[in-house]
């Protein structure tokens, strides 16, 4: 049951090259400056709920990029909390980018200037509203308590990958009455987040929200690819399990689809199929 | 004989000369402008993803091997290698910070000199332990080093882990009470899945169902005649519950997260293997 | 009274064991609040697991795959690893930090290469177990099959769709479809919930066995279950 | 902001006495002994099963790569599996992918063996750490001697004589993987087709693997120390699992009485507030 060489099943490299191709097909797409349509996901409303319950308020917004270093998904947290700035830009909203590694801080910096540039309030920039707490887990996640506490926050965004520590900073932002949206692609802490925030952006959900905000060709395009992805793989599912049902769970074509040797069957039937 | 680092002579040669081209390649690489620079990045990731990828998809003889089976383990062990340098690249970042924070006099660097004292001796000793394990320049395990080690590793830093790792089951806890608010159907759906599992995982579940005074065991009747009383009722036992849960509900799930992860990986891996994702390099 | 001989550190043993009562108790001062104490121990964490890491994880793994290989085995063209592994330490010059960036591109080019055969070995097999689920009593059928399962099969295919319906993007989600993703949602929280009772057992049990050694190490009480 | 009603100051409570109930939750409750039979999750049954139809003499891979921070949950599970495999005169190796699951796993694996009557490099072996997981197991599909090269005693490979007509992973029956980390998913990806996967993971990431269990990747889980209680009960020994399972249940209990109560309190404390 597993695959030592594509040569156990040729279809593994069948599929892996229409993947790759729609992807590759569908980011060549968007550069060409095609418009690729990605729908707006319900997270991105509960986003904007949240800036305009924190405007009414006016206390303070905090954001999180996670606990992880510089990577993809710390640079697509980043698009959006640019994309949150913005919005509170308008109202004057102060707010709080909290960071747990050194680069992620720096890139944060450069971001949220910008996004003020982008508000036309370059005024409102403050430098020491992105802060470097410690690349300490509970050290960072005790120093993210604290600032929620001490600055009663009126929303909380944690975007990014999440550890154990989620669960503290779920339970401090609802203990001061924050309204938190969290989107998150580690799996083992989106029940924290679910119990605890108001809405919760799940898997690939957070990469579709950034991709929606930032129109960057590369995420719209992979995004689309990877949704046709997707719905080859639920028709082979579904066509499969018809298959499996009416004519054996062993029939050829069902061998074919993800069996290692499932590859030699297959062209037996079918030469045999094609003969006849 | 000129390939033959067998020979400690040799051996140490290639790697000064190597150490001496990857030297004088500096100020090379430094003329490069930024196109060449981004050129250059593109063109070692693709080669390298090109080298594993062939492994998998080139055809194998006889042996279940192609032409790239026997190296794979090699720069395998490389790259192993680099992620090694790597790490020493992280504790260097540490250490620079606590000297800088010591040196400086920073508000609270008597901790940066807990931390450097702890540093330095624990790596004294861990190298030595390693080395001693290797028979590496004839150093061996002595008292010292066997008593040391195991204050150090066993009674220090083992229990200061395994209490970090058990601090979350009180945030946990307090969390729970807190936090886990019914606010949305989803929430509720989740909290009553989880309650259902914990009790149902655990002997209790069991308790309470035969308490209950629910069917213990599945006859070869109930099997076939899945509308029978008996067997409804053996159906609602919690352990049954939960486990139906986790096999029936809960695996479809975690299969269409799978998917998603990995077609979404693969979709990544083609993408920084080809350079396009932009705003890392 | 020979309990309480045995019980203080009158040993190396029993020295040791004290320790780590100390560092365990250290940390968990953190839970009553911020302190120097805690403080302490927890730098003294940082600096130790640094400096284990050094033998175990560097000198093993340059020894085991740089150094052997090159003497025992003669691979001459190993030598140019190290050298050029150490463009990595760039990382903090200014100017020449991009030549880093060669090295981490090396690295990320390693690990889209063994994506290939992992997603073949990983998701293929679980693909294909999708599709074997007969929706009703199959023409082969191999052992017996009852009822439930077919049930049980018809509930696989339902969830397994709804989620990954869930899970797409590039159209808009109406009508039947939006309710389908909806129902993935709801499913997802199932899973979800699955999960988050299991975390919890988890953490419980790492709680427990910190108390145990408490108990049963420290003050040498004998626990529970014979 | 003074907390006006008894459920708002119930809401507000400190969190320390949050911390003092669960500690006496659980002191109490490991201190005390109730014994509740369990069901055996199938999953549990057909792990205890496909080690029961090896034959004597067979080779089982064992790889262990937790250490301190989750021993309550695999240090059971760890023991337990080892009595079973010498039990049944299995002959079996040991691997870990992190040096302290290394020296953790090779003294439990000494004392057991002490315990049964197997004899190091005889009837079992440990093999030490490997950094790589990938190179370990693609290597070892191969041949295991020259991936491996020495066992952690130093003696080389090819001279022990539990590894007599063993050259690769391919001669080996089975492999347990008893972790707290990702390490299944390099077994399922790069193992060699016929062999068969065990899983004992920790809690935490038991549920994710039931789709592999689903898929007829891996034969059986053992979950945390939960399942090292059911595995004991069907070998009939008393471990660590039989010693924790009370004090897991009774903190299930706990959490679940206090989110409840927490809802209650939300819940009178929205009415009051409304009226």
């Amino acid at each position: 049951m597993s695959y030592q060489h594509a040569e156990d099943n040729w279809f593994a490299a069948i599929l892996i090259g229409f993947i790759a191709l729609s992807v590759l097909v569908n980011i060549w797409r968007a550069r060409q400056g095609k418009q690729l349509y990605i729908r707006r996901i319900p997270g991105l409303d509960a986003i904007d709920e949240a800036i305009g319950r924190s405007t009414e308020l006016g206390r303070p917004v905090t954001m999180i990029p996670g606990l992880t270093g510089f990577g993809v998904e710390a640079v697509q947290a980043l698009t959006i909390f640019k994309y949150i700035t913005k919005q509170i830009a308008r109202f004057a909203t102060p707010m709080r980018l909290l960071t747990a590694n050194a680069t992620v801080y720096a890139v944060a910096q450069e971001a949220i200037a910008d996004a003020y540039n982008e508000a036309e309030r370059p005024d409102l920039y403050d430098p020491d509203s992105v802060r470097f707490l410690s690349s300490e887990q509970f050290a960072f996640a005790s120093g993210v308590a604290g600032l929620i506490q001490r600055e009663r926050v009126a929303a909380n965004f944690m975007f990014g990958i999440f550890f154990a520590e989620s669960l503290i900073f779920a339970e401090t932002g609802n203990i001061v009455g924050a309204v938190q949206i969290a989107g998150t692609v580690s799996f083992t802490q989106v029940p924290f987040f679910v119990a605890a925030c108001d809405y919760t952006i799940i898997g690939d959900e957070f990469y579709a929200t950034s991709a929606y905000i930032s129109r960057e060709p590369v995420l719209l395009g992979s995004m689309v690819g990877q949704d046709l992805a997707k719905i080859s793989f639920a028709s082979m599912i579904v066509g499969g399990s018809l298959i499996s049902t009416f004519l054996g769970t062993n029939h050829p074509i069902v061998q074919l689809l993800g069996k290692p040797q499932g590859w030699q069957p297959f062209v037996e039937w079918l030469s045999q199929a094609l003969g006849r | 004989m000129l390939f033959d680092t067998t020979q400690l002579l040799v051996a140490l040669l290639w790697i000064a000369g190597a150490f001496a081209l990857a030297i004088a390649l500096i100020p090379l690489l430094g003329t490069l402008p930024p196109r060449g620079r981004f050129a250059l990045i593109s063109v070692v990731t693709f080669i390298v993803g090109l080298f594993f990828a062939a492994e998998f998809f080139l055809p194998v003889g006889e042996d279940n091997k192609n032409i790239l089976t026997d190296p794979f383990q090699k720069m395998q062990g490389s790259l192993q290698v680099i992620t090694a340098l790597s790490l020493g690249l992280g504790t260097y970042g540490l250490v620079r910070l606590h000297l800088r924070n010591t040196v400086q006099r920073r508000p609270q660097w008597g901790y940066s000199v807990v931390l450097l004292t702890a540093f330095i001796v624990m790596a004294f000793f861990s190298i030595w332990n390693t080395m001693a394990e290797k028979g590496l320049f004839g150093l061996k395990r002595t008292p010292l080093l066997e008593n040391a080690f195991t204050l150090l590793f066993d009674y220090t830093l083992i229990q200061l882990d395994a209490t970090m790792f058990s601090l979350i089951a009180f945030y946990i806890f307090s969390a729970a009470y807190r936090a886990f608010r019914i606010r949305s159907i989803e929430a509720s759906i989740l909290m009553f899945t989880a309650m259902l599992m914990m009790i149902g995982i655990v002997p209790l579940g069991k308790y309470f169902s035969d308490w209950m005074g629910l069917p213990t065991t599945l006859t070869d009747e109930m099997r076939t005649n899945p509308f029978m009383w008996e067997n409804i009722l053996y159906n609602l036992r919690l352990p049954q519950i939960a486990d139906w849960i986790l096999k029936t509900l809960n695996a479809p799930v975690q299969r269409a997260i799978e998917f998603g992860v990995g077609i979404g990986a693969l979709a990544m891996a083609i993408r920084l293997w080809l350079s396009l994702e932009r705003g890392i390099t | 009274m020979d309990w309480l001989i045995e019980f203080l550190p009158s040993s190396v043993e029993r020295i040791n064991v004290w320790i780590g009562v100390i560092c365990t108790f250290a940390i968990y001062s953190i839970l009553y609040r911020e302190n120097p104490f805690y403080r302490f121990f927890e730098h003294m964490y940082i600096g130790l697991a640094a400096g284990y890491a050094l033998g175990p994880y560097l000198v093993d793994a340059l020894y085991r795959y740089w150094w052997e290989p090159i003497r025992t085995e003669g691979v001459w063209w190993l030598v140019f690893v190290v050298p050029f592994g150490m463009y990595l330490y760039f990382i903090y010059n200014e100017r020449y930090g991009w030549i880093s960036r060669i090295v981490i591109g090396a690295l990320i080019g390693a690990y889209s290469g063994l994506a290939f055969q992992m997603f073949s070995s990983r998701y293929l097999p679980q693909l294909h177990s999708a599709l074997t689920k007969p929706l009703w009593f199959p023409p082969n059928a191999t052992g017996e099959i009852y009822l439930s399962n077919i049930f049980n099969n018809w509930i696989f295919l339902i969830i397994l769709i709804s989620v990954m319906t869930y899970f797409t993007f590039s159209f808009e989600h109406r009508g039947a479809v939006k309710r389908t993703a909806i129902l993935g949602r709801w499913f997802l929280m199932i899973g979800l919930g699955a999960m988050f009772g299991n975390t919890v057992m988890a953490r419980m049990a790492l709680l427990i066995g910190r108390v145990y050694y408490l108990l049963d190490s420290w003050l040498m009480i004998r626990v529970g279950g014979g | 902001m003074q907390p006006r009603t008894v459920w708002e100051r119930m809401m507000r409570i400190d969190r320390r006495i949050l911390y003092l109930i669960l500690a006496v939750n659980i002191i109490g409750t490991l201190m005390v002994r109730v014994a509740i039979e369990p069901d055996i999750p199938p999953a549990v049954k057909s792990f205890y099963d496909t080690i029961e139809a090896l034959q004597p003499g067979d080779m089982v891979m064992v790889s262990s790569t937790w250490s301190a921070g989750t021993l309550a949950e695999n240090q059971p599970q760890f023991e337990a599996v080892l009595k079973h495999l010498m039990r049944k005169r299995l002959r079996f190796t040991i691997i870990s992918f992190a040096p302290p699951a290394r020296d953790i796993s090779h003294r439990l694996a000494r004392r057991i063996a002490e315990e049964n009557g197997y004899v190091e490099g005889k009837d079992w072996a440990h093999f030490g750490y490997m950094p790589d997981i990938i190179i370990a197991i693609k290597g070892m599909s191969e041949d295991v001697a020259q991936t491996i090269r020495q066992d952690v005693r130093r003696v080389p490979i090819a001279e022990l004589e539990v590894m007599q007509g063993i050259k690769s992973l391919k001669d080996y029956k089975l492999v347990v993987d008893v972790t707290p980390s990702d390490t299944l998913v390099s077994w399922i990806s790069y193992r060699p087709p016929n062999l068969k996967i065990l899983y004992c993971p920790t809690s935490v990431i038991a549920a994710e693997a039931y789709t592999f269990l689903d898929s007829g990747q891996i034969l059986g889980i053992i979950t945390g120390a939960k399942g090292a209680y059911e595995y004991e009960r069907l070998l009939g020994i008393v471990g660590l699992g039989t010693r924790f399972i009370n004090a897991i249940q009774f903190s299930h209990v706990l959490i679940i009485f206090f989110i409840l109560l927490g809802n209650f309190a939300m819940f009178m404390q929205r009415r009051a507030s409304a009226s």
